[in-house]
């Protein structure tokens, strides 16, 4: 109550192209991850576990299934008297045409209204495509204690991978002195995770102005972070230690996947003081068949294993029938892996089906296998 | 949007399950690992469109009532819908304490209710029935009173001590009888009832005028003989299980593993809600195995599992072996531990005691938060 | 579960600017009505108390206050696993545009993909402006009793008011033969109430082709209703015996809740079988003060009565000072009428001031006099 | 988002409102109008962001658990929070029921909540209290236990048997007693505790030790008698009632006819939250009027109302005439009835006896369900 003074806007508006067939029919906030998530399911649940109350998911893009799954508030517990989830599509208004977002800048331009109704102190940006935990209200607490008029969360990345990033280079202090996107040659190894806070009405100021700038391209990274440094205002670097990653891709997608496997990546989804919340789905517990091998594998209720899994994660409902076997592979919701056939080093979409003896993938390619489509197998 | 409101009965003073009932009434027993026994009648409840539901508690009621606390969780609409907690005030144990005497504390709150029938469901046995069709078929035959039963022929082992009904040719009940396992062939009694409001009022008005310790089955049993009342049987069929003694709860459990039969059970069209915990899917490690078991989430699988049900969030250390095992939430199995034929209860900790083997017509039972 | 096979789709696009100054802010679905409610808490609450579980909410215009108050399901008891109110405005798809629906029919055709993730049997369409309570369940049952294709709810006019709606010619048994819209001589006197049920699968067909016809008005009024009888289709009017008032104008929305104030109205939302829910707000039960003088008054909690209020409707948390008079008036949710002031044959708008001494609206008055801004007081 | 949870209390054995608690405890006590006392202690809870709260319950838990039935009504995120009520098995009035044997019972619960603090606020008083703020200072003095108290100057009249708090100057704890009524000053304990989860477990586990009727407040009394913690009292500011016995209900659901007052305590900066029965707006008639009240949604008033407080969906038939009354909810006042200084208990109907007056210092009590 007297406490919560943020409000965090998560953009999810983004198409997701490079995810390929997989953001055909939903967008890329809304892809499956981990088992039984979604991507969005991170943001979302960061936020419920750092006491926010109000997050508003900015959407655009084929979001019919993004926007329904994220306006059911009850499954990050977002709906009490003072909280909610609010999808927050483009909307027509009584002095403007109805106008895409241009920007991430003018996402939350056009939504001013919206937030005025709250009239938080503090606005939290997000990103709805990375997979993290993490808690925004010890990002807060170092905001205010620097006084900060805006807080960047950064991670370290290697230092040769930095100019795939937009690097903050700050004082010893963490001050940032300097944004560099993607510097050919980069000062520092602290990427923006795009995660912002700002003072609202220092933010609501130069988004006000921005829209009226016809030189600008709307964007936090180009346009608003840049316009606080040149007027001299306080900006500060916080610094994230653990898991984080953008599943912008297929590989990068798989890898997430992947880390869940791992002792030491960092991504621990079985975290009962930090728990990810996600849709509830009734049905009976994962089965293990009488002939199956499981080995190092991530299983989740609903599953049907009667073949072999090794190196796996295994989507709600995902079935492997006798005899199959499935290796280094991510099967999605509903996937089924038909008698015999062989599954290596794979992402198989939701619901699709991998017929009897069918081969798919190898273990010596270079990318990851994106099986999008049903695969035929012996008759 | 049914014609009839629900109840939801306790267990009765006879029937009574060693050890698990110690810590909670049978209604909250863990069943398939993720659910209770009372999400059963809930979500038959529930799929029928039954919207307001009274749940009968005598005894330990925490777990229950935490378990009810959203009426969400099983799909009852919170505005036009109620999920309504009931509590005897009578003691635990003692003989007065019947369903009779618990529907007479609350039979001010009973004719306040709109509905115009009563459809009854005990928390303790495990069937799937759309209630709206049984309803249906009450009203279409005329009857006063409608009871539910399956037809066995194995009730000389099972279901011993279960009501049984007596009928004519035409169903109608001529008494309600016990099993005393005399008879291979017999109508176990669901202790499931149909009627109108107004009968179910006066026959609870009656039967406490009657004998302060008289229950519900031996009221409309009474009733039957007399013949003051139209009684009649509904035959129900497909899974039909008792939790009602130690033995039939784990021999319930572990019927499961036939897995066909089990998501024939659990099936899309008729959803059997229950409570999520949100917990992460399960983990099996390098040194893990499992085989012919249903696993809950949240688990960690660095030993072997075998013929057994898993609950959510257990763990199970490097070198355990667990075989024909029913072990319930958060349970920890440690390193080396070999059980065979037990029932762990939740949050028990097995760890120095490095062997328990039990025969599986005499599975074992480890209390809940012990520490072996 | 098995039974609920309905989905509602409720139209609250339009702009109301017979509303004047009422929905220069919000949408005029979002308008306060009847003390404590909102308007569309009518037809979202007639889906509740009927069983429906899926509602959808088309918004259009100015629809912050709208979209965030209607996502909140809870509100209606819609928030469990399987229900929900779902919020659809124009979006953004991959193959299409961004395009603001262009009139009734498109405004559905353009969720055909929300629908079709339900499924549904029976689709019905409902009017975000209408003031009534109904039970759908009842009129779906008569749709199916006559094997219909589409079934209207039609409610009788006075004949000579009739040439104002859209008009139903039916024969003896209720099938319907004829529509005509605002016909200038009426051959009937039932008017329809602008609810549907159509057949989804016919509808969905007939959504489709009328997508990709060039002279249509994507109407169901004008194009869907007239094509389906052309094509011979089995057409029913259910007729709806009770309260139903179109609140369109500033005259009408007055007029219904003055209605409240009838004994023979029928509108009684007093009636525990069917509740309006709506949001709830913390705060005192209303106080009436030691020289106040109600007298057939409609009031809700948060109230503070010192003044005199005498056939009036007095929304949450409005006050009315010492001294002042409100006679045949609505005050709208916060609104302070200051000590002296009379207020008569007004309807006061959300949060006014009318300060003190001031004098506004006449007892003669033929219109309702719209008070939309603070109104000065004596110095 | 909060480093303590919070536990709400029930009333101890010796405090006793006759009438209206043989059908509900003190929490659940109807306050002005809409509310039940215990929204106070709960949305206290919830602003201060205490989202982990056990209420416990001795006796007629039905009410309040139908109340407490979803954490949502009171802002407690439902995933994140958890609103757990807990049940005494002993006997309702038997001297062993005792707050701290109900904490015993489940003190397994309580040591696996996360949180390093408990915030103990009791059900039956109203009061509004920052606990956030009340938790930094106890960090910030270094005491082991902060007890929060009010300052009275009526203590010869009011607060009688209520535990008084006897401090040192630097408001150290030196015992707790009881206000025999002596004194005009007292400091009144309001059975409100700050301190660290381990000392709450200690403090729970010795005195069971040391005496099985032992309650929280003798245990902490006499650790403040032989210095064994650092007990320090913090004073209380602002509105603070209880409703420790009839008269005293009464009186505080009248004084809140001071408006000013009242709207005060019932800020929008400090919401209290309550359940919402989805009322209409009252409805005025011809024939009705009302002075000096405060009067719930849902009513319909034909007769006349004076200094009262009206509860949700009451009714009050031509003629009626009431005075000085606390109305409980759903009561129906007949025609030409005329009451003065009474309780009327909700669904009472009052319709056959045309005049039941009391005086103002000894108000009468119309019992729930009774028909005049």
């Amino acid at each position: 109550m007297s406490q919560s003074t943020m409000l965090a806007m998560i953009l999810a508006g983004g198409r997701g192209s490079r995810l390929k067939d997989l953001t055909k029919k939903v967008a890329k906030p809304a892809v499956s991850f981990g088992g039984k998530y979604r991507i969005i399911d991170f943001p979302l649940s960061n936020c419920a576990n750092s006491g926010i109350d109000i997050v508003g998911v900015l959407t655009q893009y084929e979001s019919v299934l993004l926007n329904s799954y994220a306006a059911a508030g009850r499954r990050w517990g977002l709906d009490t008297k003072d909280s909610g989830v609010f999808v927050l599509p483009p909307r027509e208004k009584a002095d403007a045409d109805l106008d895409v977002y241009r920007g991430t800048a003018d996402a939350i331009s056009q939504n001013i209204d919206f937030i005025d109704t709250y009239n938080p102190d503090y606005l939290l940006i997000l990103s709805g495509d990375h997979i993290y935990k993490m808690d925004y209200s010890e990002m807060l607490a170092f905001h205010k204690e620097h006084n900060a008029d805006a807080t960047i969360a950064v991670i370290p990345v290697p230092i040769k991978e930095a100019s795939r990033f937009g690097i903050m280079n700050t004082d010893e202090q963490g001050r940032i002195e300097e944004f560099e996107e993607k510097p050919p040659v980069p000062k520092s190894n602290l990427a923006s995770m795009g995660i912002y806070i700002f003072n609202w009405k220092l933010l609501r100021k130069m988004l006000v102005a921005d829209v009226k700038n016809p030189e600008s391209h709307h964007d936090f990274g180009m346009d608003i972070i840049p316009g606080l440094l040149n007027d001299g205002k306080s900006l500060w670097a916080y610094k994230f230690e653990g898991y984080w990653k953008d599943v912008g891709t297929i590989d990068s997608l798989w890898e997430a996947n992947m880390d869940l496997l791992k002792d030491k990546s960092g991504l621990d989804l079985n975290d009962n003081t930090w728990k990810i919340y996600t849709e509830d789905v009734a049905g009976l517990p994962q089965y293990i068949g009488p002939e199956a091998n499981v080995n190092r594998a991530y299983i989740t209720q609903g599953c049907v294993i009667e073949g072999d899994v090794t190196n796996s994660v295994i989507f709600t409902g995902a079935r492997v029938e006798a005899g199959a076997k499935v290796v280094d592979s991510v099967l999605m919701p509903d996937v089924v892996v038909e008698e015999g056939a062989v599954v290596t080093r794979t992402l198989a979409a939701d619901g699709i089906r991998i017929g009897k003896g069918a081969v798919v993938g190898s273990a010596d390619s270079e990318n990851i296998t994106l099986a999008a489509k049903n695969v035929k197998g012996e008759e | 949007m049914s014609d009839a409101f629900g109840i939801i009965t306790s267990s009765a003073n006879h029937q009574r399950v060693s050890g698990l009932q110690d810590f909670r009434p049978m209604g909250a027993f863990s069943f398939a690992g993720r659910y209770r026994v009372i999400d059963f009648p809930l979500s038959n409840m529930s799929n029928s469109g039954i919207d307001h539901i009274q749940v009968y508690v005598r005894e330990n009621p925490r777990s229950l009532i935490e378990h009810l606390s959203s009426g969400s969780s099983f799909n009852i609409n919170s505005k036009k819908g109620k999920l309504q907690v009931l509590f005897s005030n009578n003691n635990t144990n003692d003989i007065y304490n019947t369903d009779v005497a618990a529907f007479s504390q609350n039979l001010n709150i009973i004719e306040r209710i709109p509905e115009k029938y009563v459809v009854i469901a005990p928390s303790y046995l495990i069937y799937v029935q759309d209630f709206s069709d049984l309803l249906r078929q009450h009203i279409a035959s005329g009857a006063d009173i409608t009871c539910l039963y399956h037809h066995v022929t194995n009730a000389k082992e099972k279901f011993l001590n279960c009501n049984v009904l007596n009928l004519n040719k035409q169903k109608g009940v001529i008494s309600i009888d016990y099993n005393r396992g005399t008879a291979k062939e017999r109508n176990i009694f669901m202790s499931t009832y149909v009627m109108a409001k107004d009968i179910f009022v006066e026959l609870v008005k009656r039967s406490m005028a009657y004998s302060s310790v008289y229950t519900l089955a031996q009221a409309v049993g009474k009733a039957a003989e007399t013949g003051e009342y139209d009684i009649r049987g509904i035959a129900h069929h497909g899974y039909f299980e008792t939790c009602s003694n130690f033995k039939s709860y784990f021999d319930a459990n572990l019927d499961l593993l036939n897995i066909e039969e089990s998501q024939a059970l659990f099936s899309k069209e008729w959803p059997i809600y229950t409570v999520t915990t949100d917990s992460a899917p399960t983990r099996y490690f390098e040194t893990g195995s499992a085989k012919n078991s249903l696993i809950a989430n949240g688990c960690t699988v660095k030993g072997t599992v075998e013929n057994s049900v898993i609950g959510r969030g257990v763990m199970i250390e490097e070198g355990a072996v667990i075989r024909n095992c029913v072990v319930l939430a958060y349970a920890k199995i440690g390193k080396d531990v070999h059980l065979e034929n037990q029932v762990v209860d939740k949050w028990a900790q097995i760890v120095h005691t490095k062997e328990i083997v039990s025969t599986p017509d005499n599975p074992g039972y480890i209390k809940r938060e012990d520490i072996l």
